[in-house]
C-alpha cells in the first residue's frame, strides 16, 4: 500500500523543484554558507518559480497546493544539504499563522508576497533567558489606541537578517496568568524601534541568518494582531503540531540523503585488494542497520504526514516523531563519518556539513526533553 | 595494583592545568578556532615550561619522562580548552617515529626543534582507499644511487603545510610478489625539492593547526632520510599509531571532562521552568552516564600508557583505549551541547568546539571501525 | 487513516479470543510451564472454538479468514505470556505449506485435523551440525517406488513432542547443486522409524515442546511430498516471508505488552513519600522512549502486514522487520525488568518470563545476523 | 600508578582459577542451576582452602587482606562458572555488616562460621516500593526493655530460609519529625521467635541459592543484636551497599570473562556456510567490543576495590562500578548466546545462565537506575 498518493502533478513538480535546487541553489552553497546569508533574490526565484506557500490558499495568493507539496519541497531542499533557503520555515511555519489568524486585509496584504518571495518571513518566539520557558517570555507587547507597542527581545529568529516580516510572541504585561498573556503580532522590517542584533555564528547552519532581534518602543498597527489578544499560546500550541512534524520530515529527508551517500561511499572506495568497503561485513551489517532505520522512520513519517493531512490531532505522536526522527537522525550522521573514517575529518565532505546541521534538531522547535514531557503528560504518566 | 599518581606526577598534572588556566583566554581561543589560527606564542609558553617533547631524553630538550606523563598534559590542555589542547599537542605527531626509531643524527636533528616550538612535524602514513590496512600504499620509494626517489601523495595531512618535515610511508620494493609487500618509512624535509601541498580547508575538529593533501613528484632524499630499517616501514608506522593512539586517547578524556565541567557549571546556575536545569531528574541520569562514562575511560587510558611505559602495551589495548575514550568524549560533548540548548549551538558558548574537536579525536588515525579491526586482529587474527 | 481494516467481525473475534485465553490458557499457563509442555487437549479446545487455521481455504476445511485474524491471534496469545500453544507456528507457519504445496488429498486429509486441533504440525527445518545453514542440510529422503525414504535428525522443533504431522525438509542425496537438492514432505506421528528426541531444555519457552526429531528409515507415501521434487528451497523462500513477518508481529505484541506492564508499574508503585515511580524524570523519559519505539514499531509492523495481505513482495522489509523488532523487544524487555529493579529478580514477575522467552526471537526464524546478510544482498550491498 | 597485580595476588587469583577448574564440573553445575540445589561439598572446599572471608581478620579464620583479594576470587570463581561462582561468593553478604561495624562479640559469634562455611548470612533491608532510598523504610524496632520488638516484612531476601542470621534494617524511632528517620541495624538470628519465611521461588539467575520473603512478627531480640551504634543503620547499610556493589561488580566482570572466553572458544571451532565464525567479520566486530568492554569494566572495578582497600572509596565509584561491570555482563552474555545460535538458547549450554546470571547482577541491590541515582546524589546532590 501506499500510504501517502503522490500523484503524476506531484512528481512533476518534484521534478522541476529539483531541476531548480541543481541549478539555482547547489552552486552556490559553498558561496552562502562563506557568506552566512543567503541573498533575497534566490528567494523571489523560487517565489517566481512556484515553490513557495504551495499550501496557502489560492484565494490569497497562495498556491492552495496539498501538504504534500509542502512535504516535496522540504524533502528537495533537504538535500540541497544547506539550511540558509529556509523554505519550509518560511512557508510552512511562519506563513500559517497569517494564513490561519491574519484579518482579511492582512492576508491580502502580505501572503502574495510571501508566495512571490518579495516577503521573507521569520518568526520570533525564543528569549535569550527563557530558552524553552513560554511562560518565561519578557517582550512585552501594550495596545494603546489604535497601535501596539512592543518592547523586548529575542534571539536564534530563523531567517532573522533576511526577514520582511516577523510573526512576533510578545506578552501583556497586565496579565496576570502567563499563559494567557501572549498575543501574535506581524511586524514588518523597517519598523521604527525594529532593530537586527547580531548574527549568531553556531556550530552549523552557516548559510542561515540566525539573529536576535530588538523592538524597543517599536510601534505596529493595531491590524496587526493574528487573532485574538492573550490567545497567542493557544495559537502556538495548534500550528506546534506542523512544525514539529516538519522537524521529523526533514530529520527523515536528511537520514536518506546520509545513508544513500554512506551506502555509495562504501560501494564504490575499494581497499587495496580492490574488495569494496560495502563487502566488509562489520560495515556491511552497520550499512543495513541504517537502511533499516531509515526506512522504519519513512514509515512511520509517512503515517504522520497521511494522519496530519486528514487533520487528525497527532500532537503526542508529532512529538514523538520529533524526538525519534532527530535522534536518529544524529545517530546515522555519525555512523556515516565512521564509515568515512579519516576522510570525514575534512569539511569538504559534504557530510561533514549534514553532521553539524543536524546537531540543531535535537535542540530547536521544543528540545527532544521538552518533547518528551509533553508525551509523558499526553500518555498520563 | 596502585592508582594514584606519584607526587611528580601530580605536580605536572598541576602544572599543565595550572598553566592552561593562566595562559588560555577563553575568548581568544573561540576566536583563533574559527579563524583557524595557530597560537604560536602560547605554544612558545608551553615549550619553555618544558610541556612540549616532556617524553623526549634530555639532550634533546625533553624530560626523559613517559607517555604517562605525556597523556597527563594532553588530558589537562584539552580539558581547558579542546582546541587550543589539541594544537599545542599535535604539533609533533611525526616526532614519535623519530624518538623511537630514529637514529642519532635524526634524533639531533629534529627532536630539539619540535620540544622548542620551532618544529613541526606530520605523519604522512594514509592513502585513499586502502581500506583497514595500510599494505596496499601507492607511493613508492625506489632506490637511486645512495639515496631515494620518492612519488605518491597522501591525502589530508595534519600540520600538512606547516611541518618542517614528513613521515612518509613509502613502498620500497614495489614489484616483490610478498603478500606483506616491503615499506619504509622516510623523514621528508619540507624543503626538499618535488614535495608540494595544497591546503585541504576546514576540518571538523582541531582547527587551529593545518592539514593539507601533500603531494611527493620525484622527491629526492638521500640514505641518511631513511627512518628505521629498510623494510621496517609497516611495524614502525603501526607503533608510532601505537602511541598515538593512546595519547589521542588522552586527549579525548580531557575533552569529555572539559565539556563535562561546563555542563556542570551551566546546570548549576541555568534555570528553566522555574527551577535549575541540574534539579530536574533527568539531568541527574544524564550526569551519571557522563561521569561514568569519563572515569572509566580515564582509568582505562591511564593503563594503556602505564602499560606502553613498561614495555607491555598491545595494539589491542591501545586501540580500546582509543576507541572508548573517543566515544565518551562524543557522547559526554553531544550532551554538554544539549544542556546548553540553543546556545550548545553556537560558537559563543565552548561546548560546540569541544563536541567538534571530540569527533576529530574520533576520526584521527581511525574510527572505532579501524579500532575494532586492530583489536580483532589481536584476538582472531591467528585463526585464519 | 487505519492502516489495517480491522472490522466488526475482527473485533468480536477478537473479544471472543481474549476471554477463551482468559478462561483456557492464563490460568494454566503455570502448570504448563512446569510441565514443559500444553496438553494436546487444549489444542482441540482453541480448535473448537475456531481459532486454528484462520486463513487456510475453507473448502480444505480451514475458516477462509483474512490474515487479519492471524495477526489477532498472534497478538491475543502473546499477550498470555507463554509460548507452549504455539498457535501462529501451527496456523500461519506450517499448514500454509500444506495449502500451497500439498496435493489435493493430502489437503483434504490434513486440513481439517488442523483446523479442528486434532492434528498439531511442525516444521523440521533446522539440524544440529547445520544451524542457519540450509545448504549444510544431511536429512535424506530417497524415493523409491512409491515410498520415500527418510534418514537422519532435526532439532529445535518447536511442537516436537506434540506434533502429530511434520513438514520436513530433506537432501536428494543423488543432486549435486544443494540449493536444489531440498524436498519437503509430511511425515505423520507413528510412522515407523519416526522417533522423537529429547526434549530441550530451554532458557525459556518453558511450556513449549521444542524437541529433537529422528528418522531412521522411516518410510512415508510419496504423495506426503510436498511439491516438486527438489524444489523444497524455493518453497521455503516463498514461505519465510511470512514465518519472519509473524516473528516481527510476535515482537511487536510482546513490546507492547511489556510496555503496558511497566507504564503501570511505575504510576502505581510510589515511593515513601507517595510519589510514583512514573513522576520520576528519569524514568519518565524511559517510558515515553519506550512508548514511543512501540509506537513506531507498531506503524512499521501495520504498514507490513496491509503489503503482505495485498501480496506484495516485501521480503526485504520483512528481513528488516524481523531483526529491528527482535532487537527492540530485547531492549524492551531488558528497560522494563531494570524499571522494576530488584523485584523483578523473581520468577513471579511475569515479565521475567517474557525477557527469557524473547531471547530466541534474535535467533530463530534465521538469526538476525542472517537477516542482516538477507537483507544486504538484496539491497545490492 | 602501578596496574600490576603483586605476587601474593597473582597466587591468590591462581589459586582460585585452578579451584574452580578442578572442582567445577561443568554437567554438575547445570543440574545443580536448574534444580536450585547448593554446591555445599564445593562451599567446604573453598572455605578449607580459605577462598571465603579472605577478608575477614586472621582470628575469624581469615587472612586478613582486601576487598581486592576478595574481587579477584569473585571475579576468577565467577568466570568459571556463573552461578556457582554467585553461590559460592554470596553465602555471606550480612557479614560485611559484622565485619565493619560489629562489635568483638557479634563478630566472634558469626564470622567464623561464614569463613568455615557452616553460616549463610543474609541482609534484609530494602522493602517494595522505598523508591530509591531506604527511609521510608516500614519494619520497626521498638524498644522493649534492654531489647526490641522488631516487626515487619522483607522481599525477596538472599539466602532467605538459608541464612543463620539476617541483618535486618529498622526504623526505631518511626514517630520522629526527623526528615532523616532514625534507622538501626539489627542482627536477627534465624531461629528468633516470631521470625518465619516463605520461599520466594525461582529468580533470573543465581539459582543455587535460595531466596525467601521474611516475615517479622513480635521478634523480641537482645541489646546485643543491634550492630553499630542506634541511629546509624542508614549510614552502615549504605556503607555495606557500598562494599557490596564493588563484589558483585568483580562478579560482573567474572561472568562476562566466563560468556566471552566460551563465545571465543565456540567461534573458533564452528563453521557455517563453510567457514568458521570466527572469521565472519561481523564476529570480529562484535569480538572488539566484547573485549574492550570487559578491558575497562575490569580496570574501573580494580580500581573501585583499590579505592575501598585505600580507604577512599566513595559511593559514586562503588555504583559506577557496579553500573558498567553489569552492563557489561549483560552485553557480552547477550552476544555469547547470539554466538551459540539456538544451542545458545538451551541449558545444555553454559551461556544461556551466564546471561541470566548476568541479568541477576545488574538488578541486585540496584539496577543501574538506582546506581545513577547514588552517582548523581554525590555530585548534584549538594545544589538542592
Amino acid at each position: 500500500m501506499d500510504i501517502l498518493q503522490y500523484t503524476a502533478a506531484h512528481t512533476q513538480f518534484r521534478e522541476r523543484l529539483r531541476e531548480f535546487c541543481q541549478r539555482e541553489i547547489i552552486p552556490y552553497v559553498d558561496q552562502w554558507e562563506a557568506a552566512h546569508i543567503v541573498p533575497k533574490s534566490v528567494w523571489k526565484k523560487m517565489g517566481a518559480e512556484g515553490f513557495l506557500c504551495t499550501n496557502a490558499p489560492v484565494a490569497y495568493g497562495g498556491h492552495g497546493l496539498d501538504f504534500l507539496y509542502s512535504v516535496i519541497v522540504a524533502e528537495e531542499m533537504t538535500r540541497t544539504n544547506h539550511t540558509g533557503l529556509a523554505a519550509t520555515v518560511h512557508s510552512d511555519v511562519v506563513v500559517p499563522y497569517i494564513v490561519s489568524y491574519g484579518a482579511e486585509a492582512v492576508k491580502k496584504k502580505y501572503i502574495p508576497g510571501c508566495t512571490s518571495g518579495d516577503i521573507i518571513t521569520a518568526i520570533a518566539m525564543t528569549e535569550p533567558d527563557a530558552g524553552s520557558d513560554v511562560a518565561a517570555m519578557t517582550t512585552t507587547a501594550v495596545e494603546v489606541g489604535g497601535e501596539v507597542e512592543i518592547n523586548g527581545s529575542k534571539t536564534f529568529i530563523t531567517n532573522g537578517i533576511n526577514a520582511d516580516l516577523v510573526v512576533l510572541a510578545a506578552r501583556d504585561p497586565d496579565a496576570e496568568n502567563p499563559h494567557q498573556a501572549v498575543s501574535l503580532y506581524l511586524v514588518e522590517d523597517g519598523t521604527p524601534g525594529f532593530e537586527r542584533g547580531r548574527q549568531l555564528e553556531k556550530m552549523g547552519w552557516n548559510s542561515q541568518d540566525t539573529a536576535e532581534l530588538f523592538f524597543n518602543k517599536c510601534r505596529i498597527p493595531l491590524e496587526n494582531r493574528l487573532g485574538e489578544k492573550n490567545m497567542g499560546f493557544v495559537m502556538l500550541m495548534e500550528k506546534l503540531q506542523q512544525e514539529r512534524l516538519m522537524c521529523a520530515v526533514s530529520a527523515q529527508f536528511a537520514i536518506e540523503f546520509i545513508v544513500e551517500a554512506a551506502v555509495s561511499h562504501c560501494k564504490t572506495t575499494t581497499d587495496s585488494k580492490g574488495k569494496p568497503l560495502s563487502k566488509y561485513q562489520g560495515l556491511n551489517f552497520q550499512l543495513v542497520e541504517m537502511m533499516t532505520n531509515a526506512h522504519v522512520g519513512r514509515v512511520f513519517m509517512e503515517k504522520l504526514v497521511a494522519d496530519h493531512m486528514e487533520g487528525l490531532n497527532v500532537a503526542r505522536e508529532t512529538c514523538m516523531a520529533k524526538f525519534w526522527h532527530t535522534d536518529l537522525s544524529q545517530k546515522t550522521a555519525g555512523q556515516a563519518l565512521d564509515l568515512f573514517g579519516e576522510a570525514a575529518l575534512a569539511e569538504r565532505n559534504p557530510l561533514v556539513r549534514s553532521w553539524r546541521d543536524l546537531r540543531v534538531l535535537p535542540i530547536f522547535a521544543g528540545t527532544n526533553e521538552i518533547m518528551k514531557i509533553v508525551v509523558g503528560k499526553m500518555s498520563g504518566l | 595494583m596502585d592508582f594514584s599518581l606519584s607526587k611528580s606526577q601530580i605536580e605536572i598534572q598541576k602544572a599543565a592545568s595550572a598553566f592552561a588556566k593562566g595562559e588560555f583566554d577563553k575568548d581568544a581561543g573561540l576566536k583563533m578556532e574559527k579563524e583557524g589560527r595557530y597560537p604560536a606564542e602560547t605554544l612558545q609558553k608551553a615549550c619553555d615550561l618544558g610541556f612540549i617533547g616532556i617524553h623526549f631524553p634530555e639532550q634533546y630538550l625533553g624530560a626523559e619522562l613517559g607517555l604517562f606523563e605525556n597523556c597527563l598534559i594532553s588530558e589537562s590542555l584539552c580539558r581547558r580548552d579542546s582546541t587550543m589542547g589539541l594544537a599545542l599537542c599535535l604539533t609533533g605527531p611525526g616526532a614519535e617515529c623519530i624518538l623511537r626509531a630514529g637514529n642519532t643524527a635524526q634524533k639531533e636533528k629534529y627532536l630539539p626543534g619540535v620540544a622548542d616550538g620551532t618544529l613541526f612535524t606530520a605523519i604522512a602514513f594514509a592513502e585513499t582507499g586502502q581500506g583497514f590496512d595500510l599494505r596496499g600504499l601507492k607511493t613508492t620509494a625506489l632506490k637511486n644511487g645512495e639515496g631515494w626517489v620518492i612519488n605518491g601523495k597522501k591525502p589530508l595531512v595534519l600540520n600538512g603545510g606547516t611541518a618542517g618535515v614528513y613521515m612518509v610511508l613509502c613502498q620500497t620494493d614495489p614489484a616483490a610478489d610478498n603478500p606483506d609487500p616491503q615499506m619504509s618509512l622516510f623523514a621528508v624535509d619540507a624543503d626538499a625539492g618535488g614535495l608540494s601541498w595544497k591546503d585541504a580547508g576546514r576540518r571538523i575538529g582541531c582547527n587551529m593547526l593545518s592539514a593539507a593533501d601533500i603531494f611527493l613528484d620525484n622527491v629526492r632524499v638521500g640514505p641518511d632520510s631513511l627512518v628505521g630499517d629498510k623494510g621496517a616501514g609497516l611495524a614502525l608506522a603501526s607503533a608510532c599509531y601505537k602511541e598515538l593512539h593512546v595519547l589521542l586517547a588522552a586527549q579525548a578524556v580531557g575533552i569529555a571532562q572539559g565539556a563535562y565541567d561546563r555542563a556542570l557549571d551551566y546546570i548549576r546556575q541555568r534555570e528553566q521552568f522555574g527551577k535549575k536545569i541540574g534539579a530536574f531528574h533527568i539531568s541527574w541520569h544524564k550526569i551519571a552516564d557522563m561521569a561514568t562514562r569519563i572515569e572509566y575511560a580515564r582509568t582505562l587510558v591511564y593503563r594503556a600508557a602505564w602499560a606502553f611505559d613498561s614495555g607491555k602495551l598491545d595494539y589491542s589495548l591501545a586501540a580500546m583505549a582509543k576507541m572508548t575514550a573517543a566515544q565518551t568524549a562524543l557522547a559526554v560533548a553531544y550532551e554538554a551541547v544539549q544542556f546548553f540548548g540553543g546556545y550548545g549551538f553556537t560558537t559563543e558558548y565552548e561546548v560546540e568546539h569541544f563536541y567538534r574537536d571530540a569527533k576529530f579525536v574520533d576520526l584521527f588515525l581511525g574510527s572505532a571501525n579501524t579500532q575494532k579491526e586492530l583489536i580483532a586482529q589481536m584476538i582472531l587474527g591467528k585463526m585464519k
